[in-house]
Order: structure tokens, then C-alpha cells, then sequence
């Protein structure tokens, strides 16, 4: 398989991954190849054995690779680089050979995968710089520091490329509330990324968070981060020129989350709590002198190339550095700058020491730069530089600790094709076989109060979701929408996944995740650009999970092909297991959207009395894995809804249509908990109520208001506006139907108990903060 | 029996404090010479009631352990007074 | 009316007070570096903005309040020039001295961001001269720390020589716990000095000026400033 | 000659200490019995360069006044360890 793989990823993006798959394992055995030589490596290194292999996550036929590579034994220091390059967070030996398939190109897409963040063209000269990366396990073993370094790493990773953040999202999903280290977890990874986003001067304006006893012993803490930029001074890591001089700058390197790297790779078992390794602590004030002091150095032109430093620190920057740029790179670890004493080679290299970047600075201009750097307090050193070599060369206390060659760090990791098993597909559920165990009122009060479909409010309120002053969506409706500069402009983007659709049939389930971002940016009056993903899943190495793996990425590619809705940047997060219980498979999709004008974007709040309530797409009453069958029928069942893209892409067009032609006054997509959950969700943005129609006899009652049918909408029009509404949607073939009418205190279902707005609203507000409160 | 008690805790060694690496910035350009490193922790001064200085500590250790102190990156230590 | 914006380290209002300052009085703003040690010439107006300056360590304002810029914020508020400090604002005043009493963290402890509605509690100030006495206004908060605490003493004379400016109240400006996000003594969320011419608020005004982001209700306040300015000349 | 130092900042009494008695409130709930009030403060672990021990004690009472504690609401104790 040659040229397999363009660059996807992420902290250390791969290059090509060339040979390797099509060598056979037999003909992979050792022999000194013409590159073997001496080195002179201090003597006093562990020996390397079989145990310290596999203590670096090294299985053997990969130990074998390095020997076949190198021609000779790797130094300690070596070896630890090579683990930390040939990890599954960093090469994507598990996923790479199925993320090709995603479709990565459109005309408005400037920089797709490989890079540190995805880049597409939004006019005028701007453009919007996005990414969305996982810090799950670091997040399970310290919430706090876990996922406020979460939010710092993909903070970085959008400035580095020149790009000024200008808003932030989050994506969480924890164990079932009743597992005792939820509520803790919860508070924890709220208070991280609130510390972090809210320090540093982003607004976190979206988010998703749900609960699920299958994330008992592996949370989920995904970050997004999204920037703007000039579409002419985007920035990459790729170094130029021979003999130019590598600067390290930020904040010192210490011992922090050594490992975190191989950590982030492993599945966690019951000593995970005993084991602790180092933790990062994040430092918002540096990293926000950090991005000031970058974009003044950019804008002054004394950048040729940049790369944060992620996972595996200095190694992976500097590695890709170089290879991406066709050029050895010699390190000279006496220079860098560390806030311990005693550091070794290894540690240097392996360390996660967060707020640093390492740069190609035009030489005659780094007497500027180190000044620019001197004046916001940070770090500034010399400590290496670019050479013809084509090898990565890294020098302590003047001996050599290792020398690679740079390229096939990258180019020769591992690339497995790892075998899987289809997830079977599960009956359909008829809507007629299942009987309603209450009335409709009932099962709304009910499920409006379930973990999953409650407010959130007590989560988004501990972020800054209005500083920068641009915030014109705020969490609580579909998609946050923040205006570009000046306007008219405005940027919509959501996070989204429903990860027990993905479990029940993984390939529907990854169409569902991208139609469902689709929507929700359509609903606000956003035009869908690009999507960036974070593929969390159990161990690859199980042919099941592999299965589910490679079911949503087609379903993901499916849809983004055909809802012209490329992928730009990503990141996967595999072994998320405990115990051989693997989470459920949690693609999570964060979609960006474009408003030629800010101010027609519409919200979910109903607005006026009186106006009409319309239903546009088609309801079969779809209740397979929907929430009503599971919390109110308890049963999680059948298959979920299908999602027909073509429908998708009609009614999300005529939405968008809508909006633009000023028509609407409220819409909201539909999503889990189905249509009566929606207009319920419209009544409470407002306090406003409204009249309902009785379910039509084609669909029982409860599978019409709670089936959740895809390529629906639920919108508003004043009543002088309703015929020509309606006409729009027929010209365009998307089925429109009257739903009732705005008004009152009450949520009114014809033949159904009348509910009042405001019981709906305290149940709905009511239950996150009491149970962290700890009183339900 | 009231008891007084103190609960120190403090970032295990190793652990960034940016806090402390503020202040020590601080300390500079407010020209108090000679300072060269600030660590900042944290004291919580307790009164206990319990029956003797056993049981005190126990409860107090049982705070420091399930509160007090992240034990993840903090260490803690218990002193009694009396 | 000429302002100057403060710049510490970890700031991160300064752009969003500068174009609200901008918006209302047709003027840029200077942004005024910490280490300088004098304001621009002619400065009518000097705010202190929002943000986590050094990264609230320590305490928040705390080292902010010690920079050098500070002494030439004194000598402008002892001359009677305006001084406006808007959430760290606020808090370096504090600590700074320039105002009495100190912003603890919120009483449960959680960082909150939501629109508050605020009693003006005067209008015959220049702050709140844009408003009426006993308005009630909706604007944003976004802090950790904005429990207003003070000794008895000191929060007696503040109401008995009318120095709470803003109090958080419910929509029809009654003074109610449930309105008090942060519990702050006597719902406190901006004084003036002694010579009414320093104001630390908690809440931000400058997040409210334009329609289309949400609400104009904190226009009223730099709007008034303007005024104040424009009868001055 | 370096020496070790620590610096203790506390609450005054009478400031009312919103920290501590939310600490308080969650050491109710999970079940530590016994403790009946909590004032939370700081501990500042210092490394001070200094010819002899008063100079080092000058340094970090200056240290305290400047900058380490509010003394509008806080009081401070320094202690040299050596
Ligand atoms: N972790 C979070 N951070 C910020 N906002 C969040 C978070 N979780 C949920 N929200 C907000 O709450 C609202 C409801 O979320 P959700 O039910 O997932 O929306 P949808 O069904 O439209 O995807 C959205 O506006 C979302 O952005
Ligand atoms: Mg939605």
C-alpha cells in the first residue's frame, strides 16, 4: 500500500507510511543495514531488555522494526523516542489506513488534516483555523489539570498556526451518575476547562455533555478549539533552509507527564489509580503570554516555521520539524531551558511540560523576536538547528544520546490493518409494538428531567461564553454563533454524537454524528463548511471494536461526502477501556458553519405569540434506541433511525433559505428525545407556550411526538408568513406540516394534560445542579 | 473534647506551580532581593471535636485524604495542637 | 473624552473595553503597557479591564496592583481624574487601595457567567449619569471572586455616604439572596471612593452596548461618561 | 548562604471566609465527623539567599508586607528553618 495515507492527525501529524505493510513478517528480521554505526552514548544508560520494551508500549515485531531501521541497538534515549513516535496517540498505526477514506477536499479548504489544525477559506481574506483533540485519560486521573490541559493543548495547536482563538467547545460524556466518582469527575473537568478557557480570554460558547454507565472508568474530555486568521499568514511546521537556528520558547520543561504519551495509548486496568504518572499542570497566564508574544512575532515576519509542543514535547515538534521540511534537525539539550535539576536526555525529550513552542526564526530577525519574548516574561533559547543530514541528533552534556534518521521516524512507524468483525445489525422496532407505559405529558415531564436530555446550564455557566464581545448564540440552543470581527460575518459551530445509535449500528451512527452537526449549524442560519472529529473508541486490537471503528468512519465519510462537509482536522482516542468494558463508540463531530450575516441568525426560543409552529421533514415515529424507549420504556433497543443524506440535505437547505429570506422566527433541530422534546425546548428558551395539534393517524401518538425520525426541524413563522413558507418547502420537495400554534403558559397537546412552561422549566433546570449539589 | 489542628498541604516536588513562579517574578520587580524560589501551599486551620488526639487525627487525615488535599499532586500533613 | 486602557499581563478584556470605548465615544483608546510609568497626556479617563491579570495567582489583582503604571493611576485619581476598574479591574483596585474592602471567592465557589440585573442606586455621579436613579439594568458577569467583603465599619460609612453605586437585584430591583449570584455584602457590586471619582463594578457593562450581540444596557454607562466630559470642556 | 523559609498567611478573625465554609459544608456531606470550623490560609515555601538568618528575616517580612499577604485582612508569620 503505497502512499497510503495522507497526513491525518494531529499532535504529531504522520507523513507517508510507505514498505511496511507489505513486508512479510518473516522477511522482517534484523540485519545491519548499510546506516549502522557507532555512536558514542554515555555509558551509564539502562540496558535496553525485553521488559523495557514492553514497558514502552513496544510490542516485539516493532522493537524488531527499530533494530531493522537503525541497523543496531537503540541508546535509552532512542528508545524512548521511538515509543513515543510509534505510540498509537502519535503514528495512528490502528486508524490511519481507514481515515483515508474521509473526505478531506473542497474549494473552500485551505489546509485539510496533517497539520496542527485544519484551515478553511471564509472570505475576505480571513480564515477559520479549527481543531478538536482528546484528553480522556489525564482528565480521568486528575479532572481539574486533566481537561484544563486539554484546552491549552488545542488552544496551541490553533495558534500556532497563526490563528487568534475566538471561541472554544467542549465535548464530555461521563459514567452513569449513580457510579461514585461521577459527580467529582463532573465538577472537576467542568472546573479545568471553565479555569483554563476562562483565564486564557476565549469564550466557550458549545458543548455536549451526557452520561453513560459504558464511560464508568473512562470519561470523555474532547476540546475544540476555533481561530481566525489571515488566509495569507497561516503558519506550518515544515522548517526551510540548512543551518538555521531552532528556538524553544514559553515555559520551562520539567517532569510533567512523562509518558502521558504512551499513557494516552493504553487501556487502563485496576491499578490505574495506583499508578499516577506525573501529572501536567496547566498554566493559562503563561499560555496566553504565549500566544500574544507568537502572533507579535508573526506579525513581524520572524517566523519560518512553528510547532507546539503536545504530546511527546520536544521530540514530536522537532521530529515533524524536520521531516516535513526534508531536513535534519540537531538538538542540543544543554540549551533548554528546565525548571529541575538533573534532567536526562530522556526526560527532556519525553517530557509534556505544557505553554511551549519551538520555532524556525529568520536569523536576522531573532534579536526582535527574543525581545518581543523577553517583554511577555517567557523563555526564549537557542537549542538547535536545521542541517542537510536528513538525521535527528539530540546532544547532552556533550555526548550524543541519540541519532536517527529523522524521515522514517515518521514514514516507517507501524501501520496496521487490523482485522474486525461487523457490528451485527439489530431489528427494526416497530412503533406499534411498543406499548406506552404513560401519557404523553407524563413521558415529557419525565424525560425532560433525564441526565441526558436536562439543561446544561450548570456546566456552560462556569465558562466565559461572552468575553471578546461576540458572542451572539450562547450555550443553550443548537449552535454557538459568535460574530467575525466587525460582522456581518458570524461563525456557527456545535459538537455532536449519539453514541448509542453508533453502538447499535456503527455506520448509521457516524452518518448521524455529521447530519447531526449539519443541523444544528442549518438551524442557527449557518451555511456547514467543514468538520473536525475526535474518533473515541475501545481497543483496536479487539476485532469488535476495530468493527465499530471502521463502521462510523464510513458512515462519517458517507455523510460528509454527501452533505459536501469535509473533514479538516481530527484526532482518535483508542483503548478507552477498563477491564475489557470498552466506552461506547464516540465519534464525536464538531462542525463550523458560515453566516454571510450575523444578525438573521435565529435561535430556538419561540418569539411571538401567534405564530405558527411548523414541522418540516417526514416522521415515521422511529422509537429503535431512542430515548423514550430507553428511559421511559426501558429498553435499549433495535436499530436507530436511518439517515437518508439526501432528505438531509433538502431540508436543511430549505431551512437555511428560510432563514435567509428573514422567514422564521424560531428553529431548532431534532435530535434526541424526539419532537415533543424540542417544541418543549423552544417554550422554556422563551417562557412562552403553545397549542398543539394531536398526533396525525398515520404514526401512535407516542412514536410521533418521541420517535426521533432524522432530517427534521422544528421552526416558527409569523402567520402572514405561513403560505409562503409553506410553498417554499413544497417547490423544494420537503414535506411541511402545520404543528399548532405559539401562545400561553402551556404547553398544550390536543386530548393530552396541559403543562405548564415553567414545571417543564424547573425540571428541566432542576436536576444537573442537584445532583451536584449531591441532594438527588 | 475541642481540638485545634492544623492541615498543611503542599504541591508534591516535581509538580509546576505557576503560582509560585509568579510571585517569585513578582518578588523581583519589587526589588526583595534574594528570594530565589516560592512553592505556595496551603494551611487550613481546623477545630475538631473528638473524644482524644487519636480520633482527631484520624478525622482530620480522613479530611486531608478525601478533601482537602488533591493527592494526585499534593502531599498533606496533619499537626494537632492541642 | 480621551481614555487609557491598562494592559497587564493575562488581561484579557482590554480589547472588548477598547472598543466599547471606541463605539460610545468615537475615540481609541491608549493601551497603556503596565511598566510604563506615566499615562498619556491629556488622559480624561483611565480603566483598569477585565481579565486574570498574572493569572490571578496569588490573590486576584494582587500583583497587578503593585506594578509601576499604579502610581501614575494614583496620582491622576488623587487629582480627581476618573478611574473606572471593571472585574480584575475592581479587584486591583482593592488591592491597589484605591478602594476599600476585597472580592472573596464566590460564595459557592464556582466561576459563574450569566446576565445580572443591577440597581443604579444613583444617577448624579459621573458613572451613572446615563441612567436614572433606581433603574435596573442587564449586564453580563464572568468571575470567580466578586464576593464583596468589607468590615463592618467600612460598609457602613459606604452606604451611609452613598458610595454603592450598582447592587445585584431581581428584574424589578428588589434586593433578594436568589439575585445575589456571588453573596456579596448588601449585594455590593460597585462602589466609589471617597471622592467619587474611582468606580470598581464587578459586572460588565462593556459586554452590553450593541443591540445585536444581545442588550444596550451598559451603553448607558460609558455614554454618560462622555457627557460628563463634553460639559467639562 | 541559602536558607529555607516559610511564610504562613492567614485570615484575620472576623473576615468571614466563604472557602472555609464551603469546606465545612462538604466535610458534613462526606461523612468526616467531628470538625467544627475551618479557615483556610496559605503556606509559602521560599528559598532565600542571605549572609545570616535576621537579613533572610528581613527579606521575607518584606516579602509579606509587599506583596504575600493583605494585611487588610490577612496577618502573616515568617519563619526561617534554615
Ligand atoms: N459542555 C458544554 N459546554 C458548553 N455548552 C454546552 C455543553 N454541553 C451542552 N452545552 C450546550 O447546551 C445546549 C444543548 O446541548 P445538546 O442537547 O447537546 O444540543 P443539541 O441537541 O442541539 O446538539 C447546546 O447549546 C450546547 O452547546
Ligand atoms: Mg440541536
Amino acid at each position: 500500500m503505497p502512499g497510503l495515507v495522507p497526513g491525518f492527525a494531529v499532535l504529531a501529524p504522520v507523513w507517508e507510511c510507505r514498505g511496511w505493510l507489505r513486508q512479510p513478517l518473516s522477511r522482517r528480521m534484523y540485519k545491519p543495514g548499510p546506516r549502522a554505526r557507532t555512536v558514542a552514548m554515555i555509558p551509564n544508560e539502562p540496558k535496553i531488555t525485553p521488559e523495557l520494551v514492553a514497558e514502552h508500549g513496544l510490542k516485539p515485531d516493532e522493537y524488531q522494526r527499530i533494530l531493522d531501521l537503525i541497523g543496531r541497538e537503540p541508546s535509552f534515549t532512542e528508545l524512548g523516542i521511538f515509543s513515543a513516535m510509534w505510540n498509537e496517540h502519535c503514528s495512528y498505526k490502528s486508524s490511519r489506513v481507514h481515515l483515508r477514506g474521509l473526505p478531506t477536499r473542497a474549494p473552500w479548504v485551505i489546509q485539510g488534516p496533517g497539520e496542527n489544525a485544519g484551515v478553511i477559506d471564509i472570505g475576505d481574506g480571513l480564515a477559520v483555523v479549527f481543531k478538536m483533540e482528546s484528553h480522556n485519560h489525564p482528565s480521568y486521573i486528575e479532572p481539574y489539570q486533566g481537561a484544563a490541559t486539554g484546552v491549552g493543548g488545542i488552544l496551541r495547536d490553533v495558534f500556532t498556526m497563526g490563528a487568534r482563538p475566538i471561541a472554544c467547545l467542549n465535548f464530555l460524556r461521563f459514567g452513569d451518575p449513580k457510579h461514585p466518582k461521577t459527580r467529582s469527575l463532573v465538577s472537576g473537568v467542568v472546573a479545568g476547562i471553565g479555569g483554563y478557557g476562562n483565564s486564557f480570554g476565549v469564550p466557550t460558547v458549545g458543548g455536549s455533555v451526557g452520561f453513560h454507565t459504558r464511560y464508568d472508568g473512562n470519561n470523555l474530555v474532547n476540546a475544540m478549539a476555533v481561530g481566525l486568521a489571515k488566509t495569507d499568514s497561516i503558519f506550518y511546521a515544515a522548517a526551510s533552509g540548512v543551518g538555521m537556528p531552532i528556538v524553544y520558547l514559553g515555559s520551562k520543561t520539567g517532569r510533567d507527564g512523562i509518558h502521558g504519551a504512551s499513557m494516552a495509548s493504553a487501556e487502563f486496568g485496576e491499578d490505574s489509580e495506583e499508578k499516577r504518572p506525573t501529572v501536567q499542570v496547566g498554566d493559562p497566564f503563561s499560555e496566553k503570554l504565549l500566544l500574544e508574544a507568537c502572533l507579535e512575532i508573526m506579525q513581524k515576519g520572524c517566523v519560518i516555521a512553528i510547532q507546539d509542543m503536545g504530546a511527546a514535547g520536544l521530540t514530536c515538534s522537532a521530529v515533524e520539524m524536520g521531516a516535513k521540511g526534508d531536513l535534519g534537525v540537531t538538538l542540543d539539550l544543554d540549551a533548554v531551558p528546565t525548571r529541575e535539576t538533573g534532567m536526562s536526555a530522556y526526560e527532556m525529550m519525553l517530557s509534556e511540560s505544557q505553554e511551549r513552542m519551538l520555532m524556525v526564526l529568520k536569523p536576522e530577525k531573532e534579536k526582535e523576536a527574543e525581545a518581543i519574548f523577553r517583554k511577555w516574561g517567557l523563555d526564549f533559547a537557542i537549542v538547535g538547528e536545521t542541517t542537510p543530514s536528513k538525521r535527528f541528533i539530540v546532544k547532552h552534556g556533550g555526548d550524543i544520546m541519540a541519532d536517527l534518521p529523522i524521515k522514517e521516524l515518521g514514514d516507517e512507524a507501524p501501520v496496521y490493518n487490523r482485522p474486525f468483525v461487523e457490528t451485527p445489525k439489530l431489528p427494526v422496532i416497530a412503533p406499534d409494538s411498543v406499548k406506552p407505559p404513560m401519557s404523553i405529558a407524563d413521558a415529557l415531564e419525565k424525560l425532560i428531567g433525564t441526565p441526558d436530555l436536562c439543561s446544561k446550564r450548570w456546566v456552560w455557566e462556569q465558562y466565559d461564553h461572552i468575553i471578546l464581545g461576540n458572542t451572539v448564540q450562547r450555550p443553550g440552543g443548537d449552535a454557538g454563533v459568535v460574530r467575525i470581527e466587525e460582522g456581518p460575518k458570524g461563525l456557527a459551530m456545535t459538537t455532536d454524537v449519539t453514541p448509542r445509535y453508533c453502538e447499535a449500528d456503527p455506520f448509521e451512527g457516524g452518518k448521524q454524528a455529521v447530519a447531526e452537526a449539519y443541523r444544528n449549524l442549518t438551524a442557527v442560519g449557518a451555511t456547514p463548511l467543514a468538520i473536525t472529529d475526535n474518533l473515541n473508541f475501545g481497543n483496536p486490537e479487539r476485532p469488535e471494536i476495530m468493527g465499530q471503528f471502521v463502521g462510523c468512519v464510513r458512515g462519517i465519510s458517507e455523510a460528509c461526502k454527501a452533505l459536501d462537509f469535509p473533514v479538516v482536522s481530527g484526532n482518535v482516542s483508542l483503548y478507552n477501556e477498563t477491564n475489557g468494558r470498552a466506552i461506547l463508540p464516540t465519534p464525536a463531530i464538531g462542525g463550523v458553519g458560515l453566516l454571510n450575516d450575523f444578525t438573521k441568525s435565529v435561535s430556538i426560543a419561540f418569539k411571538n405569540e401567534g405564530d405558527v409552529i411548523l414541522l418540516i421533514g417526514e416522521t415515521t415515529g422511529w422509537l429503535g434506541q431512542s430515548l423514550y424507549l430507553r428511559d421511559i420504556c426501558g429498553r435499549e433497543e433495535g436499530a436507530p433511525p436511518p439517515v437518508d443524506l439526501a432528505a438531509e440535505r433538502r431540508s436543511g437547505e430549505v431551512v437555511r433559505d428560510l432563514i435567509g429570506k428573514g422567514l422564521l422566527t424560531a428553529a431548532h433541530d431534532l435530535s434526541d428525545g424526539g419532537l415533543a422534546v424540542a417544541l418543549a425546548e423552544m417554550a422554556m428558551a422563551k417562557g412562552l407556550g403553545a397549542t398543539l395539534d394531536a398526533a396525525p393517524k398515520s404514526v401512535p401518538a407516542h412514536a410521533f411526538w418521541f420517535g426521533e425520525d432524522q432530517a427534521r426541524y422544528v421552526v416558527t413563522v409569523k402567520a402572514a408568513d405561513r403560505d409562503q413558507t409553506v410553498a417554499q418547502a413544497k417547490a423544494a420537495g420537503v414535506p411541511m406540516a402545520k404543528l399548532g400554534t405559539v401562545g400561553g403558559d402551556m404547553l398544550a397537546i390536543a386530548g393530552e394534560r396541559a403543562i405548564k412552561v415553567s414545571v417543564l422549566s424547573n425540571r428541566f433546570e432542576g436536576w444537573l445542579p442537584a445532583y451536584m449539589a449531591g441532594s438527588n | 473534647m475541642p481540638m485545634k489542628a492544623r492541615v498543611y498541604v503542599t504541591l508534591k516536588s516535581g509538580i509546576l506551580d505557576p503560582q509560585g513562579k509568579a510571585i517569585e517574578g513578582a518578588l523581583k520587580s519589587l526589588g526583595v532581593e534574594g528570594i530565589t524560589s516560592v512553592r505556595q501551599g496551603k494551611v487550613f486551620d481546623i477545630e475538631v471535636e473528638a473524644t482524644d488526639r487519636a480520633r482527631a487525627e484520624a478525622a482530620l487525615k480522613a479530611a486531608a485524604e478525601k478533601l482537602l488535599a488533591n493527592t494526585v499532586i499534593e502531599n498533606f500533613r496533619v499537626e494537632v495542637i492541642g | 473624552m480621551n481614555s487609557a486602557v491598562l494592559v497587564f499581563p493575562g488581561i484579557n478584556r482590554e480589547r472588548d473595553m477598547a472598543r466599547t470605548l471606541r463605539l460610545v465615544s468615537g475615540r481609541e483608546a491608549s493601551m497603556v503597557w503596565h511598566t510604563e510609568t506615566q499615562l498619556p497626556q491629556g488622559t480624561d479617563l483611565v480603566v483598569l479591564p477585565g481579565g486574570f491579570s498574572y493569572g490571578d495567582y496569588l490573590r486576584c489583582g494582587a500583583i497587578a496592583a503593585r506594578s509601576p503604571i499604579m502610581d501614575a493611576v494614583r496620582a491622576h485619581a488623587a487629582k480627581g481624574g476618573l478611574v473606572l476598574g471593571v472585574c480584575n479591574g475592581f479587584q486591583i483596585l482593592c488591592e491597589a487601595g484605591l478602594l476599600p474592602g476585597v472580592l472573596m471567592r464566590n460564595q459557592h465557589l464556582r466561576f459563574i457567567c450569566r446576565d445580572v440585573f443591577l440597581r443604579v442606586e444613583r444617577s448624579d455621579t459621573p458613572f451613572t449619569r446615563g441612567y436614572n436613579a433606581g433603574q435596573v439594568i442587564r449586564v453580563p458577569v464572568a468571575h470567580g471572586e466578586g464576593n464583596y467583603i468589607a468590615d463592618g465599619e467600612t460598609v457602613a460609612r459606604l452606604e451611609g455616604e452613598g458610595r454603592v453605586i450598582f447592587r445585584y437585584s431581581s428584574p424589578d430591583g428588589i434586593v433578594d439572596p436568589d439575585w445575589n449570584h456571588n453573596g456579596a455584602i448588601n449585594a455590593i457590586a460597585g462602589i466609589v471612593n471617597e471622592g467619587g471619582n474611582v468606580l470598581g463594578m464587578m459586572p460588565h457593562p462593556e459586554n452590553h452596548v450593541e443591540s445585536v450581540i444581545g442588550s444596550t444596557d451598559g451603553r448607558g454607562l460609558f455614554a454618560g461618561l462622555v457627557q460628563h466630559f463634553e460639559k467639562a470642556a
